[in-house]
């Protein structure tokens, strides 16, 4: 029986359809449908300026924008060769590594919600929102920020947000205990995603899957420690891999688990750079009057939440960019799909969908 | 790019490798021809070990110009990257494909087939990806027309009037 | 007990039981559905539904939520797919609802409440407990999509096996009192046990406490409800069964849904925990008093059911009959067999 | 089966755990619930005073609001829209005619004649704020909550409604400043 799951289900993330080819409950195969939530993001690219491009990456990972506006910031200032105060770079860092938490509850939050436990997901979604405050605070925006600029941010810290952050990071690591308590370590969650769609390291690599997707088949692959960008250098910081604590290495729940701890991971670093981060200095003295990179390309990784967050930026030397493309760590997750999830039940499909952290703004961009 | 991989690949494929001007710069320009042989030594041999394939980028250099396709490679094991360019014909645009490879490369081929139209010849499931199966055109070249009406329905060109 | 009643009376005595038992599940349904809404939003450090400040809105607390949601499911459009089998499309959420109405007319809801009292009560209300199935399979099928029929098989599979650990913990009560009368089972639970516990089956002895849970477990999975709810999983089968159903004849399934739970805890309660008996012999326990202790026995248990679904993740198909066959159903025979060790040279 | 007894342990006292977390909750409701009654209460704004000297910055994300008075025509928000929802047309006016001045003290030398926005395109990348040589567009609320009411919440019932039109001259007042020569105007154009 073909079944079709999507466009429209509750538990495809998104805008994605899945033509499942199933034989009673069990999947013989997958053929993932994408392309609904296509907006022509590169072509878009070729007639908006270097700063007009900034809102559009938001909206490509709308989970994580932070880290979209990141990667392609550095991707733009290393291209022109702009040093950054520093004060800058330690502001992005905070605000990166926050909206990391942020994206991983709501990952974590919906997978709970995949499997069908529903109050870990608003616990999480409660504490995202605290998160979402913070950004609120700094720059006005809840989800789609527009902050970090070529050069600088747009704006600086406001009074009190230094405190506002350690309130949360004191609140939050806390919380972390309550959800391992209702759904980690859940015996029902744990017969759910242990030893579920396995993925060897070998084949993660192979096909291009990044991030914690990587991490949970026991790759301790991180760019902000292999390749670190900004000020990654500065931080003490372990990469989590999955163990296999319940089930084999490279299971669903060692992807789940891999999330859980980098979460704690980001809580360290957001405490150092709280610490470190210089009180003074202005986030707009590097801005350059004009972007307006020299001709040349450049492709630049940075860690988001989901992955390898590449931007491939070709500079014809004027002001808009000539080709802009980017390579998005969810599109190679949903790539390996059909290869873990053949021979598991419709079920499992879903929570091994689920456990990759899929977002569709950013596949279909 | 370290010049070593350089040598080594021009050493084992003396005549797929484009000559460049500028010796320092950090890639590697190749003819389509030999392409999928590159691929499977880059993929094999024990001193590259290029295990990991990061993007596949389609660029259009303008109506007059050709058109290229960049691959990034890395190496887990090594942690050295390499970009190879490979420049393509405009009016027939045919590339080895290299999916069976990297797995990954085949939704990465699918996508730059889908914008630029670019073949990949030996791609088991070459489709278009992100844009319905019966679209027209190859959107991302340079002279791409954005077509009046798709099944109907009104592609707008410019935003229409507000008034 | 009817012999003596002619045929005009008899039929307006069924025209009120009737009444009086519809009245008392769309009464549960509705109190159950507030109940469920207010509680899960708790858990969620939510508010629920709230009403407050000017205009008119779901009364105080909300309280008036259901009502205006039930309001709303009558007036809406009452949609037939055009590939649906119309005439069992149309019949299935009747079935369902026909398996929990004639169960709950035979619950004991106190000494004297009791619509009917059928010498083989329990047995009785087992058997019509799994009249449901029928209708989900009929729900399922009629509708001719997909999700439904795997919905409908689903739970066919699962409450066929999940009726044989709650039917063989019920023998546990059987075995323990002897009777299949539902009010003689609740009579035989009469007193004190060990000193301070009341005599109810639950506490009678180790066995009959694993009974009890088995029972309830089981329960669980016959209404449907998370952990178990594979038939309606939200996050796999948009609906299940129930998918293409909407307005009344989905608030159909949606009351007979808790007419269930209602069922099963009111068996529970009988069998297990003593029915309309007060929890201290001899205090309350007198007449409309029985009433108290039952509706207050049943609506606790249903509060665990709602605790539960708002804890717990879902059990995947194949885990789920694990449960039922690997678990439940082991445990079940061994407890009959050391109930009856324990009768012969203990009890 | 020493396992098989240990797996069925594992479940109850896990499964008790995570019974006893949203026991708590269900407990604890009154001083932990984060629910909004939203028609009633509304979104606590925070203070949006920015440090270091930068609060002609704007950072509250809603509606785009021009004090058109202050607008010299100069259509740098519009060139700085990514999606292009700002339309502004301008009108040269013949030398002798006086616009007035904005608040900054800037000469008017461009009559506007249309400054569309249109809200149901916006992206709220306050892009086109940080280029106003005036600071007369900025979005209302936070830092400008004294100069307008927090605005998020602008539904309509047409489209259409979404334009916000904030060019304040008739057709025949644009006729009358562009042929009227030699007629010095004493006050800007009309409020």
């Amino acid at each position: 029986m073909v079944l079709n799951i999507g466009p429209q289900h509750p538990s495809t993330h998104g805008v994605l359809r899945l033509k499942v080819k199933t034989d009673g409950e069990i999947v013989s195969e997958i053929t993932p449908i994408i392309g609904y939530l296509h907006r022509c993001f590169e072509k878009h690219c070729e007639n908006l300026s270097y700063e007009q491009v900034i809102p559009y990456t938001d909206r490509c990972d709308y989970i994580a924008s932070m880290n979209n506006n990141f990667g392609y910031v550095v991707a733009v200032e290393e291209l022109m060769g702009i040093e950054v105060p520093e004060r800058v770079e330690y502001i992005r860092v905070i605000m990166a590594e926050l909206n990391r938490i942020a994206s991983h509850l709501l990952a974590l939050g919906t997978y709970g919600l995949d499997i069908g436990a529903f109050t870990p997901f608003l616990y999480m979604f409660r504490d995202r929102e605290r998160i979402l405050d913070l950004f609120e605070m700094t720059c006005g925006a809840r989800l789609l920020y527009n902050y970090m600029w070529v050069g600088g941010l747009s704006h600086d810290l406001p009074v009190g947000f230094v405190e506002a952050a350690y309130d949360f990071l004191d609140y939050f690591e806390p919380q972390v205990k309550e959800y391992n308590d209702l759904l980690t370590y859940n015996k029902i969650f744990i017969e759910r995603t242990a030893d579920i769609g396995v993925l060897p390291a070998e084949v993660a690599i192979n096909y291009g899957v990044t991030g914690p997707n990587l991490r949970g088949s026991g790759v301790a692959w991180d760019l902000r420690k292999a390749e670190p960008y900004s000020v990654y250098d500065r931080f003490e910081f372990d990469i989590p891999v999955g163990k296999g604590l319940v089930g084999s290495v490279g299971d669903c729940w060692d992807r789940y688990w891999v999330r859980v701890q980098e979460m704690l991971e980001s809580v360290k670093i957001i405490r150092q750079a709280l610490q470190k981060m210089p009180s003074e200095g202005d986030v707009h003295a590097a801005l350059p009057k004009k972007v307006r990179p020299p001709k040349g390309s450049i492709y630049k990784r940075t860690e988001s939440p989901r992955g390898d967050l590449g931007y491939y930026i070709i500079s014809s030397g004027k002001p808009v960019p000539f080709r802009i493309k980017m390579r998005s760590p969810a599109f190679t997750a949903l790539c390996v799909l059909d290869e873990i999830a053949r021979g598991w039940m419709i079920s499992d499909v879903l929570a091994i969908l689920g456990s990759l952290d899929i977002v569709l703004g950013e596949i279909d961009r | 790019m370290s010049q070593d991989i350089r040598t080594i690949l021009k050493k084992a494929f003396p005549a797929a490798i484009v000559e460049q001007e500028a010796e320092t710069e950090d890639y590697l320009e190749v003819r389509p021809g030999e392409w999928f042989e590159i691929a499977t030594f880059l993929h094999d041999t024990p001193e590259l070990k290029f295990d990991s394939l990061q993007c596949i980028t389609g660029v259009d250099w303008g109506p007059e110009a050709h058109l290229e396709v960049r691959y990034n490679l890395h190496s887990m094991e090594h942690k050295h990257k390499l970009e190879i360019r490979i420049v393509l014909d405009r009016t027939a645009p045919e590339v080895p494909s290299v999916e069976k490879i990297w797995r990954v490369a085949d939704w990465f081929e699918r996508e730059v087939y889908d914008m630029y139209g670019i073949v990949f010849t030996g791609h088991r499931n070459l489709r278009r990806i992100l844009l319905p199966d019966d679209w027209v055109g190859w959107p991302l070249r340079k002279d791409y027309e954005t077509p009046e009406t798709y099944h109907g329905i009104v592609v707008p060109k410019i935003k229409e009037e507000w008034e | 007990m009817f012999e003596n009643l002619t045929s005009l009376e008899w039929l307006l005595w069924l025209i009120l039981a009737g009444l009086l038992l519809f009245g008392l599940m769309a009464v549960n349904a509705l109190a159950a559905v507030y109940a469920e809404r207010k509680l899960s939003a708790f858990m969620q450090d939510r508010l629920g539904p709230m009403g407050q400040g000017a205009g008119f809105h779901a009364g105080k607390w909300g309280m008036l939520q259901t009502v205006a949601d039930a309001l709303k499911l009558i007036l809406k459009e009452d949609i037939i797919p055009r590939a649906a089998d119309r005439r069992l499309f149309i019949i299935a959420p009747y079935i369902i609802f026909i398996g929990a109405f004639i169960a709950i007319a035979a619950l004991p809801f106190s000494e004297y409440i009791q619509v009917i009292d059928i010498n083989l009560g329990i047995f009785y209300l087992l058997a019509v407990c799994s009249l449901g199935v029928v209708g989900l399979i009929t729900a399922g099928w009629a509708s001719d999509n997909k999700w439904s029929l795997y919905g409908a098989l689903r739970s066919a599979a699962q409450i066929v096996s999940y009726e044989i650990p709650a039917a063989l913990s019920i023998i546990v009560v059987v075995m323990l009192t002897s009777t299949l009368d539902l009010q003689g089972i609740i009579r035989s639970q009469e007193g004190v046990i060990w000193g301070i516990l009341p005599n109810w089956i639950i506490f009678n002895n180790p066995f009959a406490f694993l009974a009890f849970f088995i029972y309830f477990i089981s329960g669980v999975a016959e209404t449907n409800r998370t952990p178990f709810d594979i038939p309606e999983a939200e996050s796999e089968l948009v609906a299940g069964f129930h998918t293409e159903y909407s307005g009344m004849r989905w608030a159909f399934f949606f009351l007979s849904e808790y007419a269930n739970m209602f069922i099963v805890c009111g068996i529970a309660t009988v069998a297990f925990l003593g029915g309309w008996q007060s929890p201290v012999p001899g205090f309350m326990d007198s007449g409309a008093w029985g009433l108290f202790w039952f509706f207050g026995k049943v609506l606790f248990l249903i509060f665990v059911m709602i605790w539960f679904r708002w804890t717990f993740p879902r059990l995947r198909v194949d885990q789920l009959m694990g449960v039922a066959w690997k678990v439940l159903l082991p445990l079940a025979l061994l407890n009959i067999f050391g109930v009856g060790l324990w009768s012969l040279y203990i009890g | 089966m020493s396992r098989y007894f240990a797996n069925i342990w594992e479940t109850v006292t896990t499964l008790m755990i995570g019974l006893g977390v949203t026991l708590k909750h269900l407990w604890h409701i009154r001083r932990g619930y984060v629910t909004l009654q939203y028609p009633e209460e509304k979104w606590p704004r925070p203070e949006r005073k920015i440090g270091f000297d930068h609060d002609d910055y704007n950072v509250i994300r809603s509606r785009l609001h021009v004090d058109i008075d202050d607008c010299i025509g100069c259509m740098k928000c519009e060139r700085a829209c990514p999606v292009g929802c700002i339309h502004i047309t301008t009108v040269k006016v013949p030398k002798d005619v006086d616009l007035g001045t904005t608040s900054n003290d800037t000469k008017k030398r461009l009559l506007v004649t249309r400054f569309d926005i249109d809200m149901s395109e916006c992206m709220y990348c306050n892009l086109c704020t940080y280029p106003c040589p005036e600071s007369c567009i900025y979005m209302t609320g936070g830092p400008n909550s004294g100069k307008h009411p927090i605005d998020y919440e602008f539904s309509e019932f047409d489209r259409c409604n979404l334009i916000y039109r904030f060019a304040n001259v008739s057709p025949e007042e644009v006729e009358r400043i562009t042929t009227s020569s030699a007629k010095p105007r004493t006050e800007g154009v009309a409020a």
